[in-house]
């Protein structure tokens, strides 16, 4: 990987981090803002993944949607006010936090089912192959769609039909606390395996190899042999189920990654020792790839367009609430 | 015009789809049933892989049939029978039904669903079912029953070329029904009620099989001189309510016979009627439905359940009397 | 009588019936929600894996406690939402209602599923689903809408002793509600309506949260002089039709108030008044309930459909005025 | 095995198979009795699986269920008034050919849906475990049911609570008709295992290979060790799916076991090589187990009784219909 693409993967991920951010900024300052599933700690997962897509595949996301289309590069402004049930959002308004869509940078149905995604995907993929298509599908999916009947039935569908599709799974069913999955398989991947599915396993926090065997896969899926299941193992951000908006690691200061003084509180080991935004901003800084102030700069933009899109998206309008009942056409 | 019966007419309606229409795809086997006129999905044979016979997962392919219509496919998909589909219930009301308003417009999803229901002799408790209703009361979805083979053909192609998320629900014993049937391109509209019998005395709306028992409860009413109109919605949403509340304002009088039990599609009509109809109304309002019960095997008690000419018969004096 | 909120009786029911019968056993997490109310669930805490929590599989779960009822257990399954619940819906109304019916009276299935309903300020179109009505379409089954405190833990309690298949629909709003309730084995009789106001003008049946809005409509339309009554049915399936057919004989008007869309159980209540309560009624039949429409996220667009006191109240109103 | 155990084997499959032909001179005879699927040629699996059982195991059965409840004893005559709709039928006429029912015997709800059965048998399982009790669970069903997830979701919840099911699935998925599942997996069985449950496979036309599999199965699951998985592989009955009463492989002479003139018919080498019937007799005769005469003794004894059972039946009158609201109390 070269410098452009080894920073591309740290401003996509801090992309993320900074959107995320302020999601909790709003659900902090708009008590409608509905219950958050956010993307912190995963960055390394959605980032290495959604970089190794063409513009034109298309994906399906669960509830834990946000991460993967700010990675694509969906319109912050449109998904901020989409969080706030704006006009102007990616859905006028109408799907809330957990249903964005985007087709236009490959997003179709966000399924807040669990199940609900790696099913559809599934779908798409049998559309666009029946369309000779080049682009593929991509199922983006925790651990817990495998507790779901139809995650199994759409391994198999995918695996029977040959289909064009990437089940991106996010392991993040550690123990100690309540896991989002309770399956009594050894290994997740054993189940996509003994529906005769190749499968990799790869540590979400560190994004390069999440990119290099996302890159692989791809390219397995996109040559015709079927579909591939790429595991990411994650730990979880310890926000990540949070009903009450709240930064329980604080706000992502990139200095931290060179001075761990910055570092403190009850989540202090998982900033230290997890962050894969700090991880990989330290791999950066260590291999010389990038100067701290270069990471600085990176973030100094990232953050002005972040905050600018929040912002126009709080000034904007709500939807004619009367319309509510009518259907589009 | 070709006289043909209402199984040959759903298969015609979709190989007219698939010659006009590269993107149209189905899944499903059976589509005309396991009787007699099981024959007439022969035709669909040369269509090679655009016709899917799928794995028994009834959730995961009625999912991948709304995924793959999200990406331009036309997708029509038979379940077999409609408690088949129960598998696949929050994937036809919670998914397809929410998929095209939830994206703000920005995604289609034009998928068909196509399923078996009724009162059938023998289903049994776990193979009569007659979910209209059920499916009806979850907002984003358009329910047709077609009671015609005309009807059947043209619904199934407006079915296919509407952008939203349809149910379509067939009564097997109507698949032998013989009729002419319009060719090529013939559509129906949606929420335009088919009224196939003129009457002035008491309005017969009914659904599905109970067309044709009523078309007969209105033989035998006549002969007592009743004049019975019947009328058919033929699509329950959108419903024509403007078409049954000109009726029920000629006759007076309403008599519902739908297969359903109660909290269903005869309650909502008789419910729309006492609402927006009640300075019409001369008598009470009467429902032909099964009971409320688990339908047993036995052939002389599901014989008891089943709404049929003479129960809507029945109603229509008790009505007229009132 | 102490005074406690709806999530406390709902768990002070469980643990009544816990403690008096070692054969009751509980399925679920969550039962109080995930607000202010949640902590009422730490009474459970001590009854150890007699509460499972289970992997996220809801209709292999749905069976898991419908076969564990056939062999003597008293199973409460509690799905969360109940979209949730929508993955286990040939489970629900194909299997457990069917199963004491179908074996000839041979089987008891005394499984009781409970669920969260309703609009509930931000669940957008996925999370809002008010399914009674289509459960109640499904023979074979008790249909349970607890609107307060003490009839959360009376009908709790009926539900688990019943040996039918129960399903309980909980409103999230209703579980910070206070109110007196009754210790002990406190049971609420199925199929009687709870009348909560008496009135002469206007019959309100208004069902789970509504009839709190029913309430305050009533406050609302008292000041203008009009004296409604409220009904809660409390149970859909059986529905005490007696009870509602009373109320609308004394006050010859009625008015619906119900979260589910249409073809649902205001549609039945309106319908078998239109049966059976014809004469009389003095005005049309009034239904206060959602459009029938998928449910925006965006808060005022929900607002706008959301059933309360002020659209029962001018329903109401029009009703008196017909 | 003793003669007694070999016999006992070879008694089971014939009252299964006398049991089937009655059903079908029924469905003949009567135009509203329900498509029928009959267990012809899978008699090996079902009478060595069920010997292997006790009388308080609960079993809950798929749609294929009349052997099931012939090999434990349930009462002929009560299944074919069942069958017939009338009122002496297990389940008073109301449940029908699908869903006989027998508690008295070990049989819960039996369901005509896909999935079902192994479902509900979990649920047995966890009430038998919550009870103490000695009994175990026993899920009979065909390969159909890993098609749906809720199959795998039951596997599943089974190995993960330990639960105390014997998960015995007739695999008659055979290449050349068109199968009964659409399985990615090479073989069946890898689904069980991904979940750690562990698997044995049998050829489901050798009754006694099934009889001493299903012994050590059972005893694994009665010791507590939690689900195993047997699979019979069977060669599905030319009949199997039968939508009109008919005989493709004739009424079986027993005969035929030694006298291969009998043999005739489009399905003649089914009858030859499979029947598992005539196999198990010609290994009876060939180990000097039985003289063809006892085999014949016992042929007359089954016959009568299933002759007597079925007319009895037919003379049994129908429930009163207008009951057919009423609800059990
Ligand atoms: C069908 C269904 N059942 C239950 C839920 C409730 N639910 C929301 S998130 C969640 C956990 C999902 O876990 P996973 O997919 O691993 O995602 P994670 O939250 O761990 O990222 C559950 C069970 C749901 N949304 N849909
Ligand atoms: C949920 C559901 N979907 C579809 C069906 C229709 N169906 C009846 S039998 C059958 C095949 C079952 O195959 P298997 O379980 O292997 O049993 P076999 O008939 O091969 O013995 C199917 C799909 C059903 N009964 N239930
Ligand atoms: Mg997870
Ligand atoms: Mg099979």
């Amino acid at each position: 990987m070269n410098k452009q693409e080894r920073l591309a993967l740290f401003e996509c991920m801090l992309r993320i981090r900074r959107f995320e951010e302020d999601v909790i900024r709003l659900a902090m300052a708009y008590d409608y803002v509905g219950r958050q599933h956010l993307y912190i700690g995963a960055e390394g997962a959605g980032a290495g993944a959604c970089l190794a897509l063409h513009k034109d595949d298309v994906a399906h996301t669960t509830h834990r949607n946000h991460g993967y289309l700010v990675a694509r590069g969906s319109d912050r402004m449109a998904m901020f006010a989409e969080i706030l049930g704006r006009d102007g959002g990616t859905n006028k308004g109408r799907g809330g936090p957990w249903h964005i869509c985007d087709p236009d940078v490959g997003f179709h149905s966000t399924s807040a089912m669990v199940g609900g995604s790696i099913a559809l995907a599934v779908g798409s993929a049998y559309g666009l192959m029946k369309q000779k298509s080049q682009a593929i599908a991509v199922a983006h999916f925790g651990d817990g769609t495998l507790d779901e009947g139809i995650g199994y039935e759409s391994l198999n569908l995918a695996s029977l039909l040959k289909l064009p599709v990437l089940f991106m799974c996010e392991n993040n069913a550690k123990p100690g606390q309540r896991p989002s999955s309770m399956l009594a398989a050894k290994h997740l991947s054993h189940v996509p395996a003994a529906l005769d599915i190749p499968t990799a396993v790869v540590n979400g926090a560190n994004v390069e190899e999440v990119h290099a065997a996302a890159q692989k896969a791809v390219a397995h899926v996109r040559s015709g042999k079927g579909p591939f299941f790429l595991q990411a193992d994650l730990e979880r951000w310890p926000g990540s189920h949070q009903v009450h908006a709240a930064f329980p690691t604080g706000v992502t200061d990139i200095a931290m990654a060179w001075d761990s003084s910055k570092i403190d509180g009850k989540h202090a080991d998982w900033i230290k020792t997890y962050d894969p935004i700090l991880r990989h901003a330290k791999t950066l800084l260590a291999e010389s790839v990038a100067t701290q102030d270069e990471l600085l700069a990176v973030d100094q933009r990232v953050t002005a367009d972040t905050t600018k899109a929040r912002e126009t998206a709080e000034k904007s309008p709500f939807p004619v609430a009367s319309d509510a009942a009518k259907q589009f056409a | 015009m070709t006289e043909m019966n209402f199984a040959e007419a759903l298969v015609d309606a979709l190989c007219v789809a698939m010659d006009a229409d590269p993107k149209v795809s189905i899944i499903g086997r059976g589509i005309s049933g396991h009787g007699a006129e099981a024959g007439a999905d022969k035709r669909l044979v040369p269509y090679g892989d655009r016709v899917l016979d799928p794995p028994t997962s009834e959730a995961a392919v009625a999912m991948l049939a709304l995924g793959a219509s999200m990406t331009g496919l036309r997708m029509f998909h038979h379940f077999g029978s409609g408690v088949f589909a129960f598998e696949a219930w929050n994937q036809v009301v919670n998914e397809a039904a929410n998929a095209r308003y939830m994206s703000g417009g920005r995604l289609k999803s034009p998928v068909t669903y196509c399923m078996f229901h009724g009162l059938r002799q023998g289903g049994g408790p776990q193979h009569s079912a007659s979910p209209h209703g059920a499916y009806a009361h979850n907002p984003g979805l358009e329910i047709v029953m077609p009671a015609t083979p005309a009807d059947a053909k043209g619904l199934v192609l407006t079915s296919i070329y509407s952008d939203n998320a349809t149910v379509m629900l067939v009564h097997p014993t109507l698949l032998a029904l013989r009729a002419e049937v319009p060719a090529g391109d013939y559509r129906v509209p949606f929420g335009k009620a088919a009224v196939h019998r003129q009457g002035k005395d008491v309005t017969i709306v009914a659904l599905s099989r109970q067309v044709t028992e009523a078309m007969k409860a209105a033989d035998i009413l006549a002969q007592e001189g009743i004049d019975a109109e019947v009328v058919d919605p033929r699509t329950l949403v959108p419903l024509d309510e403007t078409g049954i509340l000109a009726s029920v304002k000629k006759t007076g009088r309403l008599v519902i016979a739908d297969e359903g039990p109660s909290f269903g599609s005869a309650s909502e009509i008789a419910a729309m009627v006492a609402e927006k109809g009640f300075s019409s109304l001369k008598a009470p309002v009467a429902r032909v439905n099964r009971p409320h019960t688990p339908v047993p095997f036995s052939p002389e008690m599901e014989a008891f359940l089943t709404p049929d000419a003479a129960k809507i018969a029945a109603a229509a004096r008790r009505t007229v009397a009132a």
